[in-house]
């Protein structure tokens, strides 16, 4: 056991989420994590020299604009020496070098772009990621692309997903076992989830599996073993759907995708059933709106949970996954940490998918507490959705109580979460699938959850199941949250802000103000001059970057599917471009 | 009952007869020329122009009648667009009910109230003038609507969503809810004017008991106008919100309701039966007694019954609304109510066969529509008691059944009733009697014609022809029946184009009538044919129900009104002891200015609501003008 | 007299003809003709087809073409990306300011063959008809004052003061 | 009187025609138990109503026709009586004809728990119907034809898509409203099989008068058959020109609107047309389900059924050929 533990200490370490950094560290990773993004999710930095006592003096160490006003909600990526971002759609993908006195940019790769993929989303993409020598990364009109990182050369580019379909990238994939793990978006547009392995050196296709359809292509086989029993049934992914409705059901894998290597184990979340009207697609609508655990090498599902079956209110389930390692009620346990958009945390056994523990942490009002037995939350009828009508203070709104960005150091055992806090009120129409239109059904009006502020960064105690401090932010936390080592806690808020809390009390130490909102995930590296750096992206774009500019009329209280009014207090974009900052010691 | 009042040189007490009848004529005269024509507060000239207006309006209703039996005569017709068929159709149910039927009983009452009661002239006078000038423009608005190509085309009771701002799109709902307003307008100033002149205005001795029963029934009518029309104006009032300024009283996306209109409408929408029904069965009962030459049997149980059905009126709107998906007990309820109905008509029909039992009846025209009236109007009174019952009214609502039974009881029931008292007031109105000979000819032609028109319409209506369809497809089987209905439609048009031209013909030609041609009791009867400006030379005193049968050679009087000014006698409301004399308004063209403002105002904001904050200025500058002190010496007691 | 009264009736006739007019039906030849407008070489403004002009605009302050465009905009799932005219991951509609041009034609080409930046094309979806309908439709959301055709607000949830209220003006810079 | 007399002799030529009738859509053929009820209920009403106005209309004849005596006071207070008698006989015809409405429906409104349950949707102007099941996928969508079991009691849950529509199939039941933003139903048990028609008897636009629908009463069997067969996807093209009509259904704006389940039409705006040739009737019971009546609705909708939401898509000789023959085999 202790074997155990210390390795898992060891990944924690080498891994880091957005941490990777000098030679010396990644020679210790294990060849599968290469030093790439690694697949815990914990967005954790084992750097310490950053601490509750400095931090007050951190600086901006150096600015560098991406030349782009989409939405910058990606990771920056150390690779080497190398510092490389991806701006948004139409993308460009940029390498700086880290050894001059401050970033420049040794290469720069811009991919042909489809303009009718802008259509299809509205928020950003995720971010490059390395293994061995390569770079991969997503672009939001359906290709994946590996790069030589000395070079900026395509080494093969693939076109994985067909926006013709609604489909689109905007994850970024993941490296499993020699394997380009990504899946696709496009609930919106009734695009039906996949997730699909390529070959990393060649990208040839490996395996895909869908997250609506017959057994077969959904990977459910004699392996498949969920935890509550409704699912051993056949095809339940034609069997809780209308006739045909599955295809185009959506179900994308846009949210991040875990991997476990000691279990052989992916873990996705998958998206919401389309259309958002549910009296459209009456069923449970599997497997949309859950958790998969896959096997790595076959794509084969172990075991799904259900967390919003029928999906009311068109939340997914492709927020934030973590990979802990903690005692969880007596005794270690591999855990599988998930706070969902409706609002709750979810505490999993990642070996069988059995939920442990679901609390809320914001208040919630569409369902009225977690029925472990079942495995499901019990709704609050009142807050049904009907097709024609409109269901009023619905909360949380969507797109959801969370997005991606949640974090968790092993330091203080606690989970960072960026909070949303909005209600909603929903009206759900008959809508009409074609393809590479929206696909939705439903207008939403958003307002600030009565009493609260509208976003919070939240430190959340796993065990107890409750919240130990939050921070409140006048708007919606959009972006990811980094714990470090050192004590820290780093997050952006959509209103400008980059800040830095005490890790373990939530007391704000440390902030500086940027000329964009910041919807990115900060990151930790070690520079090669032996100092810790901290990055961020700047740059709002899509919905709240547009709010705030000319393209959004407020007068509609459903422009931007609502998300326009939840944003009014933000003030006007002085300069749209996107930016990364990053910051130092002095 | 004469009043001693200290002799004073212009008092009618001081002066003789022909003095008099001059100073009275030069006091109330209209003068004559165009804009004396147009500041008119006579009540006998309006009530012209309005009953001639409402005949119009028939007659042009009738017109689209025809259209619409021309379409519906032959399976998959074209002759008609769906669009127009459902302009035609709205604009003729519109018509009828707002600008012929309801109008017209006011206007009959506007002349004759006056008369009966014995007064000079309507209570609020210029009101009077200003709700014909509405009126009039309500019914223009809607006509040249429809001559546009922009009529209303959501059937006169303009259900929600469709008359909506969603699916009624343009400006044709909001015509129909603005010619709504104006029409309202007219008939709550009438009612008013009607109330206080029955009330207040009655001749001395004119005791409650006493009363003509037209005169009770239009008392009655226009309370059920006064608390049903408000009911219609917030519905259409709200429709024009929602449709123009994008309230959501009807949207259930909201928490609006689309219920709501259907209630509101139909609680105006059912009393507005009794409306036209109430006018029409007072003036069976003033005009039955003078064709069965006895008083009227049950006097005291027919006021019963209109005062009964005024209430019982605002109890059973809900039976419009049966499918709509209503509780059970709602729905019992409303059957019980609505059936109760049937007591009210049943103890005035068993009165009149018990008048005419006991009378000797004298079959002229007027006793002739009074008999059709009876065999078409029971029919429709029964079945009225088969929709009012919910199981059978899921079966015949919206369907031709009810179409045939709501023409049964408004032809039958109002404008057999109404013709009948043309030919009866007829010769106190021009002077002239109507032809006799024409007249049976009319009756015979309207009720076969009728009969034979609407009575298959039951039959195709259980046979499962729905209302308002523009066509219907040959394999239904309806065809043989249609065509027979549309030829029995000519009869029907053959009886009222003869009713025109008589009456057309009488008014220029026809043989003069003296003051009381009929031998009738009452006291229109009492002046001349057509009667003076003044209506009276001296205000006749009442000491009977049938005054002119109980003192046949004079009249007593009462005296003491000037004559160079116009003087009115005001007095109780039970007894009608005399109180007060009232001086009543002269003749003014601002009514007609405040007419046209009002009308500025309310077709403007059809376009945009700042009218009405625009529009409120002229009409404030009207009606300060038609207000304004004219240093007239208080009233007297 | 009269003849002022005559005349002024003509007027209103015509102005009431020209706006309330139902017409369902595009005979082949017209609708074929309708979709052969003139585009300028970037792709922004044109000249609309001639028997657009010769009909004298009919989609252009009809009220029922109005109407009608209003519900192809609901039912084609325009809604989707610019929400009610107030825009999402497409631009706002009522705003007044037109990436393309507010010219008819340019409104018409953008709906039938798409922009480059996602807007899809619905060639294939709509009929010329149709389309003229929707860009009658979508130039009134989007016009600096309300026109007397402009529809009233829908039977649904409240988003935005109706087409009839609210003249599209750009909001002040640096709303909200 | 003479015309008073023709038209009496008219009604009762006219009841005589009534005896005889029988319809596809007709109150007075009633196919089930509640509609029978109505039925009896309505010829008590007749009965009844003809009856008093035979009497009325009779006292009324003895009232203009008799022999004028000098007046009498005894006489009136005697008529008071009658009267008086009259109006109780009326109070007491009333109340029996409400007990008897009352008792008629007393049925209906009982709850049936192994009602078949529809969903019918009032859409301008046609009607979507929805087969629910516990199992979703066992649930299917098809239009203006309702296909129902007879003997086993169906309830009928309404609601209105756009403006309100009214259901009403006569031979089987009383008519009930579908309001937008409320949800009525309507329960009935067909015993006869049969091809009932209904029409929406609500107005609601320009083709409301062509809104019509089919019940078809079937044994329990063929329903069930046809149950099965409508859950199938479409039949695939037989012939050459068939394929070209699905290409043409899937590529040409018949998709954005209409769904064939099997094929890339998925579109919920118009009536789904997986199995469009198993209905008797197009548009709403305008024209029968023949290839060449296909063609021609196609061809010109607007001209067939003008006002309707279907558009004129342009398409040439050939493809209307081909998209009929694909259609007309959508069994």
């Amino acid at each position: 056991m202790a074997v155990m533990r210390i390795l898992a200490a060891l990944i924690t370490a080498a891994s880091v989420l957005w941490s990777v950094s000098q030679p010396a560290r990644s020679e210790v990773t294990p060849a599968e994590q290469g030093g790439a993004r690694p697949g815990d999710g914990n967005h954790f930095s084992p750097l310490d020299q950053l601490t509750p006592a400095n931090a007050s003096h951190l600086k901006l160490y150096a600015a560098f604009p991406t030349g782009s006003r989409g939405a910058h909600s990606g990771a920056p990526l150390v690779m080497g020496n190398m510092l490389v971002v991806l701006t948004p759609f139409p993308h460009v993908l940029y390498a700086l070098d880290l050894r001059k006195a401050k970033p420049e940019v040794a290469w720069r790769y811009e991919p042909a772009s489809r303009g009718m993929a802008a259509g299809l989303t509205c928020c950003g993409t995720g971010g490059p990621v390395s293994y061995g020598n390569h770079l991969y990364f997503n672009t939001v009109d359906g290709r994946t692309i590996a790069l030589d990182p000395a070079s900026g050369a395509v080494l093969w580019d693939v076109q994985a997903a067909d926006p013709a379909l609604g489909e689109t990238l905007t994850g970024a994939p993941v490296i499993a076992r020699g394997q380009v793990v990504l899946g696709n978006a496009g609930d919106d547009f009734g695009a039906r989830g996949w997730i699909t392995a390529r070959s990393a050196t060649t990208g040839a296709a490996l395996w895909k599996h869908y997250s609506t359809g017959p057994d077969a292509e959904v990977g459910i086989g004699p392996g498949f073993a969920p935890p509550y029993p409704t699912d051993r049934a056949v095809d339940r992914g034609i069997t809780t759907w209308p006739p045909s409705a599955w295809q185009h059901g959506g179900g994308g894998v846009s949210g991040p995708i875990l991997w476990d290597a000691s279990a052989g184990l992916l873990f996705h979340g998958t998206g919401h059933p389309a259309p958002w009207n549910p009296d459209q697609r009456n069923g449970d609508n599997r497997w949309t709106s859950g958790l998969f655990a896959r096997d790595v090498t076959t794509g084969e599902a172990r075991w799904f949970v259900p967390v919003n079956p029928h999906d009311l209110y068109a939340l997914g389930s492709t927020s934030a996954l973590l990979l802990v390692e903690r005692d969880w009620r007596g005794g270690p346990a591999p855990l599988l940490i998930h706070p969902d958009g409706n609002g709750h945390v979810y505490v999993l056994d990642r070996r069988t998918g059995k939920v442990l523990s679901a609390e809320p942490f914001i208040p919630v009002n569409a369902t009225k507490g977690f029925d472990l037995a079942a495995g499901a939350l019990v709704r609050d009828p009142a807050k049904a959705i009907r097709s024609g009508a409109t269901t009023r203070g619905i909360c949380p709104a969507r797109p959801g109580a969370t997005g991606a960005g949640a974090a968790y150091s092993p330091r203080t055992g606690l989970l960072y979460i960026p909070v949303r806090r909005a209600c909603m009120d929903m009206e759900a129409r008959d809508t009409t699938f074609m393809p590479g239109t929206a696909f939705t059904g439903g207008n939403l009006r958003l307002s600030p959850a009565p009493g609260l502020s509208a976003g919070a960064l939240v430190g959340w105690d796993i065990a107890a199941g409750h919240a130990v401090w939050e921070q409140a932010e006048p708007l919606p936390v959009e972006g990811g949250a980094l714990a470090t080592a050192g004590g820290l806690v780093f997050y952006g808020t959509t209103d400008g802000f980059f800040k830095a809390l005490d890790a373990g009390n939530g007391v704000e130490l440390w902030h500086f103000r940027g000329s964009s909102g910041i919807v990115g995930q900060p990151i930790s590296y070690l520079g090669p001059d032996g100092r810790q750096y901290v990055a961020v992206l700047a740059g709002l774009g899509g919905v709240p970057g547009s709010a705030s500019g000319r393209e959004i009329d407020m007068r509609d209280a459903t422009a931007a599917n609502g998300q326009a009014q939840a944003l009014r207090a933000l003030p006007p974009r002085a300069d749209g471009g996107g930016m990364l900052y990053i910051f130092a010691l002095p | 009952m004469t009043r001693g009042r200290p002799a004073e040189d212009l008092r009618d007490t001081a002066l003789a007869e022909v003095e008099l009848t001059h100073g009275l004529a030069r006091t109330w005269q209209t003068p004559s020329g165009f804009w004396g024509a147009l500041a008119t507060v006579d009540h006998k000239i309006i009530g012209r122009r309005y009953i001639a207006t409402a005949f119009v309006f028939l007659a042009l209703g009738g017109v689209l009648a025809l259209l619409m039996r021309w379409q519906l005569a032959r399976p998959e017709s074209r002759i008609l667009s769906p669009d127009l068929y459902n302009q035609v159709f709205t604009i003729h149910g519109t018509n009828m009910m707002f600008l012929f039927a309801v109008p017209v009983m006011e206007a009959m009452a506007v002349y004759l109230v006056p008369l009966m009661v014995g007064t000079r002239n309507i209570a609020v006078p210029r009101l009077n003038a200003f709700s014909y000038w509405m009126y009039l423009v309500g019914g223009v608005l809607l006509w040249v609507a429809f001559v546009l190509d922009m009529g209303p085309d959501v059937g006169w009771f303009a259900y929600v969503p469709l008359a909506g701002p969603q699916y009624g799109a343009g400006k044709r709902a909001d015509i129909w809810a603005q010619m709504i307003t104006f029409t309202e307008i007219s008939a709550l100033a009438v009612a008013v004017e009607i109330v206080v002149t029955v009330l207040k205005q009655r001749a001395p001795g004119m005791s409650l008991d006493r009363i003509p029963l037209f005169v009770w029934s239009m008392l009655v009518t226009s309370f059920i106008i006064i608390l049903a029309m408000p009911a219609v104006m917030v519905a259409s009032t709200s429709l024009i919100l929602d449709r123009l300024v994008g309230t959501h009283f009807f949207n259930p996306a909201e928490g609006g309701d689309v219920l709501l209109w259907q209630h509101l409408f139909w609680f105006f929408g059912h009393p507005e039966v009794y409306i036209i029904f109430l006018p029409a069965v007072g003036m069976i009962s003033s005009i039955l007694p003078t064709f069965t030459r006895r008083p009227i049997f049950g006097y005291l149980p027919l006021v019963l019954a209109l005062v009964g059905t005024g209430i019982l009126a605002f109890g059973l709107w809900v039976h419009h609304m049966f499918t709509t998906g209503l509780p059970r007990v709602g729905e019992s309820f409303f059957t019980a109510s609505s059936m109760a109905i049937a007591v009210p008509s049943g103890i005035q029909i068993f009165c009149w066969l018990a008048t005419i039992w006991y009378g000797r009846p004298v079959l002229k025209t007027p006793m002739l529509f009074i008999l059709a009236f009876l065999f078409t109007f029971v029919i429709g009174g029964l079945t009225g008691v088969m929709v009012a019952s919910v199981p059978l009214d899921t079966q015949v609502h919206d369907t031709y059944f009810v179409v045939a039974h709501f023409h049964y009881v408004l032809v039958g029931g109002a404008v057999f009733p109404l013709l009948g008292g043309v030919y009866y007031w007829f010769p106190k109105i021009t002077g002239r009697m109507m032809s006799e000979r024409i007249g049976r000819w009319v009756v015979g032609l309207l009720l076969a014609g009728f009969n034979l028109t609407f009575f298959p319409m039951h039959i195709l209506g259980l046979q499962g022809m729905t209302r308002r369809i523009y066509t219907y497809q040959a394999d239904m089987g309806w065809g043989g029946m249609n065509l027979f209905v549309s030829l029995s439609s000519l009869v029907l048009a053959t009886g009222f184009l003869l009713f025109f031209i008589d009456a057309f013909r009488s008014a220029r030609h026809g043989a003069p009538a003296g003051d009381n041609p009929w031998g009738a009791a009452t006291l229109e009867w009492a002046t001349s044919s057509p009667p003076p400006p003044y209506n009276f030379v001296r205000i006749p005193v009442v000491e009977s129900a049938s005054p002119l049968w109980d003192s046949p050679d004079a009249l007593p009087v009462a005296t003491g009104l000037r004559m160079d000014r116009r003087e009115l006698l005001v007095s109780t409301v039970a007894d009608a002891v005399p109180e007060a004399r009232e001086s009543s308004p002269g003749n003014s063209i601002w009514p007609l200015w405040a007419a046209a403002a009002t009308t500025i105002l309310l077709i403007a904001s059809i376009f945009t609501p700042w009218a009405v904050v625009w529009g409120a200025i002229p009409v404030t500058i009207a009606l300060i003008g038609w207000f304004w002190p004219k240093g007239t010496p208080e009233d007297e007691s | 007299m009269t003849a002022l009264r005559c005349a002024a009736l003509v007027v209103l006739a015509l102005a009431g003809c020209k706006q309330e007019e139902r017409a369902m039906r595009l005979d082949p030849p017209i609708a074929e003709a309708m979709d052969a407008v003139a585009l300028m070489p970037d792709g922004i403004g044109g000249r609309p087809p001639e028997v657009h002009v010769a009909m004298g605009n009919p989609y252009r302050g009809n009220a029922y073409q109005i109407s009608q465009g209003k519900r192809l905009y609901e039912w084609f799932n325009c809604r989707g990306c610019h929400a009610d005219g107030g825009g999402g991951s497409g631009p706002a509609l009522m705003d007044g300011w037109w990436r393309y041009g507010p010219d008819l034609v340019s409104i018409y080409v953008s709906i039938r063959d798409g922009r480059p930046n996602g807007m899809p094309p619905f060639r294939d979806r709509l009929t010329p008809e149709q389309i003229w309908q929707l860009t009658g439709y979508i130039q009134m959301m989007g016009a600096y004052s309300a026109s007397a055709a402009a529809p009233g607000r829908n039977d649904r949830m409240f988003s935005r003061p109706s087409e009839n209220r609210a003249p599209a003006a750009a909001p002040a810079p640096g709303q909200p | 009187m003479k015309p008073g007399r023709a038209a009496r002799l008219c009604f009762l030529l006219l009841c005589l025609c009534c005896a005889g009738c029988t319809g596809w859509q007709s109150a007075m053929d009633p196919q089930g138990p509640a509609a029978r009820r109505l039925d009896q209920l309505f010829w008590l009403f007749t009965g009844t109503a003809a009856l008093i106005w035979l009497l009325v209309m009779l006292v009324l004849a003895l009232a203009l026709l008799r022999r004028r005596m000098p007046p009498e006071a005894v006489a009136e207070h005697r008529s008071t009586v009658a009267v008086g008698g009259a109006v109780a006989a009326t109070v007491l015809i009333i109340t029996g004809l409400t007990f008897a409405s009352y008792l008629a429906t007393r049925q209906d409104s009982a709850g049936h728990a192994d009602a078949l349950v529809i969903r019918v949707r009032g859409f301008q102007w046609w009607w979507e119907v929805t087969y629910p099941d516990a199992a979703p996928d066992h649930s299917f969508l098809t239009a203006n034809e309702i296909h129902i079991p007879v003997g086993r009691p169906v309830r009928i849950e309404l609601a209105a898509a756009d403006v309100i529509h009214s259901f009403w199939v006569p031979n089987l039941a009383g008519k009930q409203d579908m309001i937008p933003g409320r949800d009525n139903a309507l329960t009935f048990t067909v015993q006869q099989p049969g091809i009932y028609r209904g029409q929406c008897a609500e107005f609601c636009g320009l083709q409301h008068a062509h809104m019509a629908l089919l019940v078809v009463a079937e044994p329990p069997e063929a329903f069930e058959r046809w149950r099965a067969a409508q859950l199938a996807e479409a039949q695939a093209p037989r012939t050459p020109e068939a394929a070209e009509g699905q290409r043409l259904l899937e590529i040409k704006a018949c998709g954005a609107c209409h769904t064939v389940r099997g094929t890339a039409a998925a579109g919920t705006l118009g009536p789904d047309l997986t199995h469009l040739a198993s209905r008797q009737y197009l548009a709403a019971g305008m024209l029968p389900v023949t290839r060449g009546a296909l063609a021609a609705w196609i061809a010109d909708p607007q001209t067939i059924k003008p006002g309707n939401n279907m558009p004129m898509v342009s398409l040439s000789a050939d493809e209307l050929q081909a998209l009929s023959a694909y259609l007309v085999d959508l069994k």
